[in-house]
């Protein structure tokens, strides 16, 4: 048990993965469930950082805005709630 | 006992990577939405990625960038980190093919659910076949109305 | 009018952002990033163009057809590159073996043919986010 | 000069295995440039389909003439923990063979007839590209002896696989394939997962360095081993359609384009089970298979897929419909023989995996040809195209009565082995479902070929023709092919170039089952390569 900073924070982070994808499965409006999954992409690159893989986060970093660019310009073109 | 939950606290990252990998394979399957579907391959393949870092990372190594000043630098593999970047791609393009599927289905469904729309090319199979094979008659699709989807799903 | 602000905004800050895609594509070999995060921040840096635009207008910028030739020989590029190798007489993608000299750690021009290779990767990247953000835009195919 | 040439063949033979790879690869990224001239883009895709069996054949003269030992090839130069090497050794030879083979009559049938299902050039232009660089990706996947690379070439099959599948404008096949894509992405999680695994306890990503590291150490690491070999299994299996898992498959492969089916049943399903083959006998040995019982999974898994396969095919009334459902017995066969764990089963797969590629491509190519003639997919609406249609339904036959597995063609000797191999193994079983197989698959075929030879075609009201199909509203949209009720004077053979695939295929049928000779050879050291204990 020779925790370091970085691991508090980095259960911390996950916790709040766990959260967001829990809250994607359950929100009922695709928007905000879009933006969830924004917020869920921005924490997996300050994961990447404290996991010592810079390379990573930069591209999760543009990878994820880029992913959640194209899905808002879907779901404004097509219906935004979930039955 | 107490060893194994050391274990287990010590390899948390792992723990969270099933976690992640079990949610997102539950909103694939069960949620109906195509969207959600997508999140849900999402979450699954981030938990993927977590998982073969976690593999390749040391509890207080550095970042795999030669610095001649830290000469007693422990650094971290770099290897697992290359072929995650490889990962991001495959789900970044496997993300923008499916976007692309959902317009084009919405566009001829007008729904997003895959529950409905396997309901409406069923019933619109089913009045194929009672209508008969003779005097069916398949809707005009060049009047450029997007009225009636029932219609225009009732081919095979 | 309304979007008054943001229109100045963008102007100002988005030949920042493709420049910078391109440090990222250049640098890929001696820093953080590649040629994929560095080709997606010059394809966001169009796309956002064309969203606080207008598609027209970033349309015209980039039309169809130079997206199509980018994409295909972006990725050609990469090809020729690759050939040199065997134009030598060593395996496909050789470097060290083909006689390049690898130079320096932290050299901007050293790694051989890595930097060049990264440069086609990222203009296909980038013209690949653009044609797929294009085609989720626009109505019919 | 002649110097100068003497070293340009030395160089193209030292660097085919790359080739073969690459250049189904790079012209595929061109060719969206060519959409205007579409008859250019064609003529590179048969161009590179004669170059690629052209390389594989003479892959596969190196091979048999070597007698023993494999052709490594590193690329960059890198040698072997570090690089990523291409082998060619006898597996990979013969699965290359059977790709390009395959590939050049399928390429050969779309040309020219593929703009009323697909519809434009552009559209077209992109059917091309994903089939080139589907073919590239198997390709590659028979060569490649690097773990993650062997990943990365699955997701570039799936993804062209997807878009093939939705290359034809109709809304089932984009549902079709957005569903093949969800499970498919969910099978190479799972895969990734295991190479995760296997990168985590040996620290190697080279076949042979990781199974040399496996062997030394899974006694300390039983279930991390077994983990990383049940979610190979079941990724893989999720791809390749085995049964429980196939749920996929008969929507995306009767909805696809024909030379889109012909190409997905025959040889993308067959790359997933090679890898599988490679995952399971190069990196984890028989050794480990055996302690983990894992062949006897694939034994039973493969009889369940055998039966409950063809079961599923007899009562679709839809002829792609059938024949993708047919598709999923059939893998049960492959299966069953990676599971036999000898020689003669091995060897026996091998050859059936490369027959029934030949086989149901034909199938597929010959269904399309009659489907696209007369405008109707129900069989019992064929009534009478054979006569009207000769080439087209002597292929259709001979590759039926290939299935089938009646001696001089080429699904027998699959199956003659697959019954030694069982036979050896001790286990009475399989054997019968193996014979038990062919006589269903008799049953859902032989109606095809009665109704389309022996029934006359009827008197039908003239305005029912062209409404059923599922190339109704293409027709319109197109405005190609020309409305109205299809003329029965009309309904003939496809032209030149798709009777020449047609007639291509079924010799290579005939050939495979009268003389196998070099195939059956290369299956043969395979499967004894596999087989060695480390």
């Amino acid at each position: 048990m020779d925790f370091i900073a970085a691991d508090y924070w980095l259960i911390a982070l996950m916790s709040i993965l766990v959260v967001a994808s829990l809250a994607m499965y359950f929100i009922k409006n695709l928007i905000h469930a879009v933006i969830v999954f924004g917020a869920y992409s921005l924490v997996m690159v300050v994961i990447w950082l404290l996991m010592n893989t810079p390379d990573l986060a930069i591209t999760e970093a543009a990878a994820g805005i880029c992913t959640t660019v194209m899905m808002m310009v879907v779901i404004f073109r097509t219906k935004r709630r979930e039955e | 006992m107490r060893i194994l939950l050391e274990k287990l606290i010590v390899n948390y990252p792992y723990f969270f990577a099933v976690i992640l990998f079990v949610i997102g394979v539950l909103t694939v399957l069960t949620r109906s939405n195509l969207f959600k579907k997508l999140l849900g391959i999402n979450i699954m393949e981030s938990a993927v990625f977590i998982l073969f870092i976690a593999a390749g990372n040391i509890r207080g190594g550095t970042d795999p960038i030669l610095d001649t000043s830290k000469p007693e630098a422990v650094y971290i593999n770099p290897l697992p980190s290359a072929l995650m970047l490889t990962g991001i791609v495959v789900s970044v393009s496997v993300t923008a093919f499916a976007l692309s599927l959902i317009i084009r289905l919405y566009r001829e469904y007008g729904t997003a659910d895959a529950r409905q729309i396997a309901q409406m090319r069923n019933s619109a199979l089913k009045a194929a076949d009672q209508a008969g094979r003779d005097n069916y008659r398949h809707p005009d699709r060049s009047n450029g109305k997007r009225g009636d989807k029932n219609d225009r799903s009732n081919q095979i | 009018m309304r979007d008054f602000i943001l229109k100045r905004v963008a102007a100002l800050i988005l030949p920042f952002v493709c420049v910078y895609g391109f440090y990222v594509i250049f640098h890929g070999h001696i820093s953080p990033g590649g040629s994929f995060a560095g080709g997606i921040i010059v394809g966001l840096s169009f796309i956002a163009f064309s969203t606080i635009y207008g598609i027209e207008k970033g349309r015209a910028k980039l039309s169809e057809d130079v997206l199509t030739w980018t994409e295909s020989f972006g990725t050609l590029w990469y090809g020729i590159m690759g050939m040199v190798g065997i134009f030598k007489g060593v395996p496909f993608l050789a470097n060290k073996l083909a006689g390049i000299d690898l130079g320096l750690p932290g050299e901007l021009f050293s790694s051989g043919l890595i930097s060049y290779i990264g440069l086609g990767v990222g203009i296909r990247v980038a013209s690949t986010m653009i044609t797929i953000f294009f085609t989720l835009m626009e109505d019919e195919e | 000069m002649g110097n100068g040439v003497t070293k340009m063949t030395e160089a193209i033979k030292f660097n085919l295995p790359v080739f073969v790879v690459i250049a189904p690869l790079f012209i595929a990224i061109v060719l969206p440039v060519f959409a205007r001239r579409i008859r250019l883009a064609e003529g590179m895709v048969i161009f590179v389909g004669v170059l690629g069996l052209a390389g594989a054949l003479f892959l596969a003269h190196i091979v048999l003439d070597r007698n023993s030992g494999t052709w490594i090839y590193q690329m960059g130069g890198w040698p072997a923990p570090w690089g990523i090497e291409l082998t060619v050794g006898n597996l990979a030879a013969s699965f290359l063979l059977v790709v390009m083979g395959v590939s050049l009559p399928v390429s050969l049938f779309a040309v020219g007839n593929l703009t009323h299902e697909v519809g434009g050039k552009q559209r077209t232009a992109r059917f091309y590209t994903l089939f080139l660089l589907l073919v590239g990706a198997l390709a590659g996947m028979a060569l490649t002896n690097d773990i993650f690379n062997t990943y990365v070439l699955v997701e570039v099959a799936t993804l062209s696989c997807c878009g093939l599948v939705s290359s034809r404008r109709h809304p089932r096949a984009a549902e079709a394939a957005f569903t093949y894509l969800m499970l498919a992405t969910l099978g190479s999680a799972l895969v990734l997962c295991g190479i995760g695994f296997i990168y985590t306890i040996t620290g190697h990503l080279n076949m042979g360095f990781a199974s040399q590291a496996l062997n030394e150490i899974w006694q300390t690491k039983r279930h991390v081993v077994w983990m990383a070999m049940s979610l190979v299994f079941v990724g893989f299996a999720v791809k390749s359609a085995l049964f429980p898992l196939h749920v996929w498959l008969p929507d995306a492969h009767s909805s696809a384009p024909s030379p889109a089916s012909a190409i997905l049943s025959g040889l993308a399903i067959k790359g997933y089970m090679i890898c599988l083959l490679k995952f399971f006998y190069s990196v984890f040995g028989p050794g480990l298979i055996k302690e983990f019982a894992m062949d006897r999974l694939l034994v039973l898994a493969g009889m369940i897929a055998i039966i409950a396969g063809s079961v599923m095919a007899i009562p679709q009334d839809d002829l792609k419909r059938r024949l993708a459902f047919s598709t999923v017995g059939q893998a049960g066969y492959i299966f069953l023989g990676f599971g036999l764990m000898n020689k003669d089963g091995l060897a026996g797969a091998l050859f059936y995996l490369a027959s029934h590629a030949v086989i149901k491509s034909t199938l597929f190519l010959s269904a399309g040809a009659m489907i696209s003639a007369t405008k109707k997919r129900k069989i019992s609406e064929l009534a009478g195209v054979g006569r009207r249609m000769p080439v087209t339904m002597a292929a259709f036959t001979a590759a039926s009565l290939g299935l089938i597995g009646i001696p001089l063609f080429s699904g027998f000797i699959g199956k003659w082995y697959l019954i030694t191999g069982s036979i050896e193994a001790g286990s009475f079983l399989p054997t019968v479902v193996i014979i038990a197989g062919s006589v269903l698959c008799a049953t859902y075929l032989f109606p095809v070929i009665r109704v389309a030879w022996f029934e006359s075609a009827p008197k039908e009201p003239q305005k029912a023709a062209a409404q059923e199909t599922g190339d109704a509203a293409v027709q319109r949209e197109t405005a190609e092919v020309q409305e109205g009720p299809v003329q029965h004077g009309q309904l003939k053979d496809p032209g030149i170039l798709q009777k020449l695939a047609l007639v291509l295929l079924t010799v290579a049928i005939i050939v495979l089952g009268t003389v196998p000779g070099p195939l059956l050879e290369l299956a043969k050291r395979a499967a004894a390569e596999l087989l060695v204990l480390r």
